[in-house]
């Protein structure tokens, strides 16, 4: 029963507020073991992709169903979700426990989950926007519960991008619906490619417009910053591994079921690729640069892996709009990898938070020796994200490159080792300010967190260097989507994958790689050790010093290369929406003032008014 | 002349009468002035509907001992029914009006309605 | 503030014009317009049948103190569309009446009782003096309008509106006079459910609210005419206690 | 059966007896409306099926159809019945645990605007109509004033304008009368065609100006936000559930049933969207709660006529869904509003920081309502919103599509703002003593969720009753008989 998935978090989430408005912890533990079961019977799911469940009902006069259908696509995404809310839940139990709107964010994730699963499992629109809604939703309140102060207003700016979107979809479904009586997708494919061509793609773009935005890929990625950096700590991991990836699904949905590649095979090509394809692949590239700008400028470590995820999903958006064997297996290796560190990196910043209380970087330091584990996943996660050998993110990266430069596609290939370059210097910044560098002096009491929010940072880390070793276990689920999507697969061992110009084998590269660790380590400890000096004590030649933070190493670290990108960064595209909204709320107080204006008998003029316009309006007509 | 009076009196005199009343509405400013208003406009609806049934040389629909039966001409008797309804109902509103009034005039301490604008926007 | 008025007298003419369109159109063939001043057509209107008292029966022919038991036995034919054919209008116009008097006691309303803080002028000796040997006749004539509302011009609002006048005339002569609030409440009370409760007992009688379930008798006499008398009754009460109440209520606030 | 002119009379009486239940005790009088309202309900629920497959015509005082006053109940004057009744049980429970000072005359005029709003969408007479909308809007008038301080002037402003918007109503009915000869609404419907074109033109446009005050259509609908701010929680529910109800419903049996005139439909597009665009823009810019909700309601109105005026089956039954969905959810956000406001003793936003848990309840039915409104999945808002889209495409009227989702967008924005102030802020200042709102809450909830979760409770009612107002034929011959 597919409705199981759906329905039993969602169930659940009652229970999980009441319990936990009684005993503490209790939330958490019902979401943990709400997660593990789905992610048991998931892995049962494996291999059974006809299992298909209808569910009839009648609406506007039709006879319509709900359809949930198992396929190989939606069951990675389920799984997915299924692990990362598991490892969300057993570090939210304890990381949450002073935090008072626990019962809450329980009741919203289990919600939450219950509706991605929704989402992904959806053989239908109508299921499909639903559940999309619905996430949206409970996503949206879990973000206003952020402590920060900015938490509501990026919530907020999250929502009304997010809702714009999914009304555009809505749009183009019930059109689509209109035409063919049916919100099934495998009709509306059938539908939209005997379409002409410029309609059926306006169609698709609508349709993909709520899946551009969830991504945060640009021009529609100004919520992810605020979202990101205010969102709850724990729910920064979910909200960037998993929710971004759930936009991914949409557009694979868009790109490949629905045939928006098949009709725009008959559009203008590009370097033998369909312009379109090659437009949203610009995007990609766009939004990796802008990502990777932005992230380096931010002070606050969350915002910055915020913007780290801007600019990682603009690989994977790359990747997928090539529509090349390489491309998609580079866009989905690159996703679940992504996923992987992405958690991890959050996971240990809420770890820090938790222990610390701040987000600042330059508030912080010397964590390395306090928090040992916590510095671990850290330093392998930002290993995986800077794309380096022996880890997983290297190979899905190499991939990406691979199929960019097997198109001939230099600027991108470009873009994109612009992305790679760029996340060595931000990445770099919180492990050098937070973890290495001096213990603030109101740090010293610290220590390492509970066990229970060290066990998913353990699994991350083991995932992120099994996946860099044996990547074949993730080629085998994206094989099976690959030939569902309707792309040739990429030939592949348990470790080794074939590029275009010859090909990977990390079997090899894992064993130099621990040679030269152990290497290094030898010689590190052999080494003297250096000497330490106070953090802010600062040579102020007798000036009073009462900004003592600004003096601190880690702020503006990366200053002369800000420089150079000023003006870009302050051409913020934030500012252009916010206009448009003033400008509507200047629209909507004009004619408030003007024509309510509080005298009774004003009313009653326009009452005449209204009268003698229809009047006259009457006889023109 | 005069047949054009006789035929247009009572419409267009009842339209007139409800105009001056709605002028009355919109442009005076006391709100007494507006209340009177109101009630021209209710007593214009009036004629107008007492009008709209009107028979030449018609009876008053009463049978009596000098009309004493149905076979003559008779006035319309339902706008005269609906008109009395309509009375009634413009002075139960004229006089929440006037309660009303008291009471704002209370507050405020005016009866210029473009200064008791408390609730605006 | 000028142009304001002028725009306002531009607003009003282009709107009576308007409405004036429509005693002025030239139909065309078989097409309804409003009958031309003077020449109402009774026959094609529902009056026809009122007038006839036809509308259950097929009569056709009404005679003064002759017709027997005809569906509405009421010489006053507006009183008989009034009280008996239309009779639910009526009842919502005394409940807008209640409904003002209620509301007006609300609007009035305040916790404590305050002083009469207009300067008090006497009324008159004239006023006074007559005042004693009218209300009695007064009320009188109120009682006989509405009690032979079905025969005569008049009726229950007319009547009722005669017995306030009498009570507004007090007001006016006495400054200090005071109604007994709770009589009038139960005058009120009484006359509103004895007309819902006629209207009831029609429903259980008859299977039809506000139906009339007496004999009608001989068209003219004073025992003629169903319900309509009682109706009235009720009516001429319970307008005259509301209007007395709001006469009363506007005075003291 | 029971007779259902007892949805009428009943009130009556039981209204013009309460300064005796009064006497007895003070509480008496909630009690009784308490009890009046669930009987009505009572008979609603036994004529229910009656009504929607054999329309009934109740002739009042024995009187033949057609030539005197008759009440007409089909699927949709039971449809709308049903919710005027429903509403004011909700808002009598509500009432239990209010004082009004002077309750016998507040219970009054209470019971009679459940009267007058039940009398508006049954009579089947033109003049009849026009004295349940005055017996409703003086009824409401006198609420208004309940909460005294500037209530007065509320109340004023509404009396001016319904005032002028009764006269024009009387010159429509009696245009109406001289030129067809009768007041019956089966007769009109019959003989509208061969009505001068000219001359239906000038009446509809009076009716126009007299029903569009009740149904608030823009710019007779001015004194809505001044009224629905200022008066009494219960009476602003009511007037927002119920009597704008009856006033969308007189409007539909006019300009659908009586004048079917097409031209007629672009006008109540034009003014319905003119409403809509300005009710939104200017809720969105409101610092006070209540008048916020007001001109959500407003814009609701807008849309509601928007739809409706698209005249096709699909796009009626939608704005009916819609227009219950709208009373369901406007009184439910209004008693949770007025719970927080009474809480927070401001009526500005800004001020309810932090009623979330302090004010559990309320907070929730604010919320669940402005979901609602929202239209997400599982609340009855998203059924009818998928329908609204779903005729207005069918109807090739893409713009209204993409009003209707822009006018979405802009109630997101005004509704998040005040869900995030009362859930995700703290509160520092003080929290006043509330009355509970428990069961109205949770009677509303319930309907919000079942009409979301399973529509079909309501579309048979809503067909039939789009059905009823597109095709004037039935509702004809049915009052007419075998005329």
């Amino acid at each position: 029963m597919l409705t199981n998935y759906i329905f039993i978090p969602i169930i659940a989430a009652f229970f999980a507020y009441l319990l936990n408005k009684k005993v503490k912890y209790t939330g958490g533990i019902i979401t943990s073991i709400i997660s593990a079961y789905l992610l048991y019977q998931l892995i049962g799911l494996y291999g059974k992709w006809s299992l298909i469940q209808t569910i009839n009902f009648s609406l506007m006069g039709n006879n319509l169903e709900f359809i949930l259908g198992n396929n190989p696509l939606s069951w990675l995404f389920a799984l997915m979700t299924a692990s990362a809310g598991l490892l969300i839940a057993l570090f939210s139990i304890k990381s949450q426990e002073k935090y008072d709107l626990s019962s809450a964010f329980n009741f919203n994730f289990l919600i939450l989950i219950g509706s991605i699963m929704g989402v992904v499992l959806a053989g239908d629109f109508l299921t499909l926007f639903i559940f999309w809604e619905l996430m949206t939703w409970t996503s949206f309140y879990i973000i206003s519960g952020g402590t920060k102060k900015m938490a509501k207003k990026s919530a907020y700016r999250y929502f009304i991008l997010s809702a714009v979107g999914a009304y555009t979809m809505l749009m183009a479904i019930i059109i689509i619906y209109n035409q063919t009586g049916s919100f099934a997708i495998g009709e509306a494919a059938q539908y939209l490619i005997n379409l002409p061509t410029g309609k059926s793609l306006l169609l698709m773009g609508m349709m993909s417009l709520p899946f551009l935005t969830k991504a945060g890929l640009f021009p529609v990625h100004i919520w992810v910053k605020g979202a990101h950096g205010n969102a709850p700590k724990e729910f920064s991991p979910f909200l960037s591994g998993l929710m971004l990836k759930v936009g991914v699904y949409g557009l694979l949905l868009v790109f490949y079921l629905l045939p928006f590649f098949k009709v725009m095979e008959n559009t203008i090509s590009y370097r033998g690729l369909p312009i379109l394809s090659y437009i949203f692949a610009l995007f990609g590239a766009i939004t990796t640069v802008t990502g990777t700008i932005l992230a380096i400028r931010q002070e606050d470590m969350k915002k910055l892996i915020a913007y780290s995820s801007i600019s990682q999903m603009g690989y994977i958006l790359m990747g997928i709009s090539l529509a090349t064997p390489l491309g998609i297996t580079g866009g989905l290796l690159h996703m679940m990898n992504h996923l992987i560190f992405k958690s991890a990196i959050f996971l240990t910043l809420a770890a820090v938070i938790y222990r610390t209380g701040t987000t600042k970087m330059y508030e912080m330091g010397g964590l390395i020796f306090k928090m040992p584990v916590t510095f671990a996943t850290y330093l392998t996660a930002i290993i995986a994200l800077a794309g380096i050998p022996p880890t997983n993110g290297f190979i899905s990266k190499w991939v990406i490159y691979q199929a960019l430069i097997e198109k001939g596609y230099l600027f991108l290939a470009l873009a994109a080792f612009f992305g790679s370059i760029g996340s060595f210097m931000y990445v770099f910044k919180p492990l050098s300010t937070v973890f290495l560098g001096q213990l603030k002096p109101q740090h010293e009491k610290i220590k390492e967190v509970p066990f229970i929010m060290q066990l998913p940072m353990y699994v991350l880390m083991g995932l992120m260097v099994l996946f860099g070793v044996l990547p074949g276990i993730q080629m085998n689920i994206i094989t099976k989507i690959s030939s569902q999507l309707g792309i040739e697969s990429v030939n592949y061992s348990l470790y080794t994958i074939e590029g275009a110009f010859g090909s990977w084998n990390s079997m090899i590269i894992f064993n130099v790689f621990t040679a030269g660790f152990i290497i290094s380590l030898i010689i590190f400890m052999l080494a003297k050790k250096s000497k330490l000096v106070g953090l802010l004590d600062t040579y102020t030649s007798g000036e009073y010093m009462n900004d003592a933070e600004a003096y601190h190493y880690a702020y503006q670290y990366y200053r002369p290369f800000d420089r150079l990108f000023d003006n870009f960064a302050a051409r913020s595209l934030t500012r252009a929406y916010e206009s448009l909204a003033n400008n509507l709320s200047k629209v909507g107080n004009a004619l408030r003032k003007g024509i309510i204006t509080g005298n009774g008998q004003t009313y009653a003029y326009y009452t005449v008014l209204f009268f003698v316009i229809l009047a006259i309006a009457g006889w023109i007509i | 002349m005069i047949s054009f009076l006789e035929e247009w009196s009572f419409f267009g005199g009842s339209i007139l009468l409800i105009l001056i009343g709605l002028y009355g509405v919109i442009t005076k400013r006391n709100l007494i002035k507006i209340l009177i208003g109101l009630s021209l406009m209710d007593t214009g609806v009036n004629v107008l509907l007492v009008s709209l049934g009107y028979v030449e040389n018609g009876n008053a629909p009463i049978l009596t001992s000098i009309i004493k039966n149905n076979s003559g001409a008779f006035v319309d008797p339902i706008p005269q029914a609906l008109v009395l309804t309509a009375i009634v109902i413009g002075v139960a509103i004229l006089a929440l009006g006037l309660a009303v009034t008291i009471k704002i005039y209370e507050k405020y301490g005016t009866l210029d309605i473009s200064k008791i604008r408390g609730l605006k926007w | 503030m000028r142009f304001r008025n002028i725009l306002a007298l531009v607003l009003v003419v282009i709107l009576g014009f308007f409405i004036l369109q429509a005693f002025n159109i030239s139909p065309e063939e078989g097409q309804l317009v409003i009958d031309e001043f003077g020449e109402a057509e009774i026959e094609n209107r529902t009056a026809k049948l009122y007038i006839n008292k036809s509308v259950n029966s097929s009569n056709q022919k009404v005679v003064y103190a002759e017709s027997k038991n005809l569906e509405s036995g009421s010489a006053n034919m507006v009183t008989s569309v009034i009280a008996n054919y239309r009779s639910l209008d009526t009842l919502g116009e005394v409940t807008v009446l209640f409904l003002a008097a209620t509301g007006l006691g609300a609007v009035l309303y305040s916790n404590k009782k305050k002083e009469r803080n207009f300067i008090v002028d006497e009324g008159s000796l004239i006023l006074k003096t007559g005042i004693k040997i009218l209300f009695p006749l007064l009320i009188l004539a109120g009682a006989y309008i509405f009690i032979h509302g079905h025969l005569t011009p008049g009726g229950g609002f007319q009547g009722g509106a005669v017995i306030a006048t009498a009570f507004l005339l007090k007001f006016l002569a006495d400054r200090e006079y005071e109604l007994a609030e709770h009589k009038l409440k139960i005058v009120e009370v009484i006359a509103g459910i004895s007309f819902v409760g006629l209207g009831l007992y029609g429903l259980y009688t008859d299977g039809s609210f506000l139906s009339n379930f007496l004999e009608t008798g001989t068209i003219g006499t004073l025992f003629s005419a169903g319900i309509i008398p009682l109706i009235y009754v009720s009516i001429g009460l319970k307008v005259g206690a509301e209007l007395t109440s709001i006469i009363s209520n506007l005075i003291e606030a | 059966m029971v007779n259902p002119v007892l949805i009428i009379a009943l009130p009556l009486l039981i209204a013009f007896l309460m300064p005796l239940f009064n006497y007895i005790h003070k509480k008496l009088p909630a009690v009784v409306a308490l009890l009046t309202a669930a009987f009505n309900v009572w008979i609603i629920t036994v004529n229910f099926n009656e009504a929607l497959f054999n329309p009934m015509v109740i002739e009042i005082g024995n009187w033949q159809a057609p030539f005197a006053i008759n009440l007409y109940i089909g699927p949709l004057a039971i449809l709308a019945v049903a919710v005027i009744n429903v509403i004011a049980l909700v808002l009598a429970i509500y009432n239990l645990e209010h004082d009004y000072e002077i309750n016998d005359k507040f219970y009054s005029l209470f019971l009679m605007i459940i009267a007058g709003t039940s009398g508006m969408v049954m009579t089947g007479d033109l003049f009849n109509l026009f004295v349940f909308i005055e017996i409703s809007s003086v009824a409401a008038y006198g609420l208004t004033v309940f909460s005294r301080g500037d209530s007065y002037e509320a109340a004023f402003k509404y009396i001016i304008i319904g005032a002028i918007g009764s006269v024009f109503l009387l010159m429509a009915i009696g245009f109406t009368y001289a030129s067809v000869g009768s007041l019956n609404m089966a007769q009109i419907a019959n003989a509208a065609e061969n009505l001068n074109p000219q001359l239906m033109r000038i009446i509809t446009l009076l009716f126009m100006v007299g029903i569009g005050i009740e149904a608030e259509l823009f710019p007779l609908n001015l004194w809505v936000p001044d009224v629905y701010s200022e008066a009494p929680t219960s009476v602003t529910s009511i007037l927002s559930g119920a009597v704008s109800a009856a006033g969308i419903y007189s409007l539909g049996r006019i300009f659908f049933t009586l004048f079917a005139d097409p031209a007629l439909y672009t006008y109540l597009m034009v003014i319905g969207i003119i409403t809509l665009v300005i009710g939104e823009l200017v809720a969105y810019n409101q610092e006070n709660i209540k008048r916020m909700l007001a001109y959500s309601s407003i814009a609701q109105m807008g849309l509601i006529v928007t739809i409706i005026s698209i005249n096709t089956s699909q796009a009626v039954s939608a704005g009916l869904f819609q227009l219950v969905n709208h009373s369901i959810l406007k009184v439910l956000l209004f008693i949770s509003a007025g719970v927080l406001v009474s809480a927070a003793g401001s009526k500005k936003i800004k001020d309810l920081s932090g009623l979330g848990s302090k004010k559990p309840i309320a907070s929730l039915g604010f919320a669940v309502g402005a979901m609602g409104i929202l239209g997400v999945p599982f609340f009855n808002g998203f059924v009818s919103k998928l329908m609204l889209i779903n005729s207005s495409l069918n109807a090739e009227k893409i713009i209204i599509t993409a009003l209707i989702l822009f006018a979405t967008i802009v109630e997101i924005g005004y509704y998040l703002k005040v869900i995030q102030k009362i859930y995700f802020e703290k509160r520092e200042t003080k929290v006043f003593k509330t009355a509970n709102v428990f069961i109205p809450v949770l009677v509303l909830t319930v309907f919000v969720f079942a009409l979301g979760i399973y529509p079909e409770l309501i579309t048979t009612t809503l067909d039939k009753a789009a059905n009823e107002l597109l095709n004037s034929t039935e509702y004809i011959t049915t009052v007419l008989g075998g005329m």
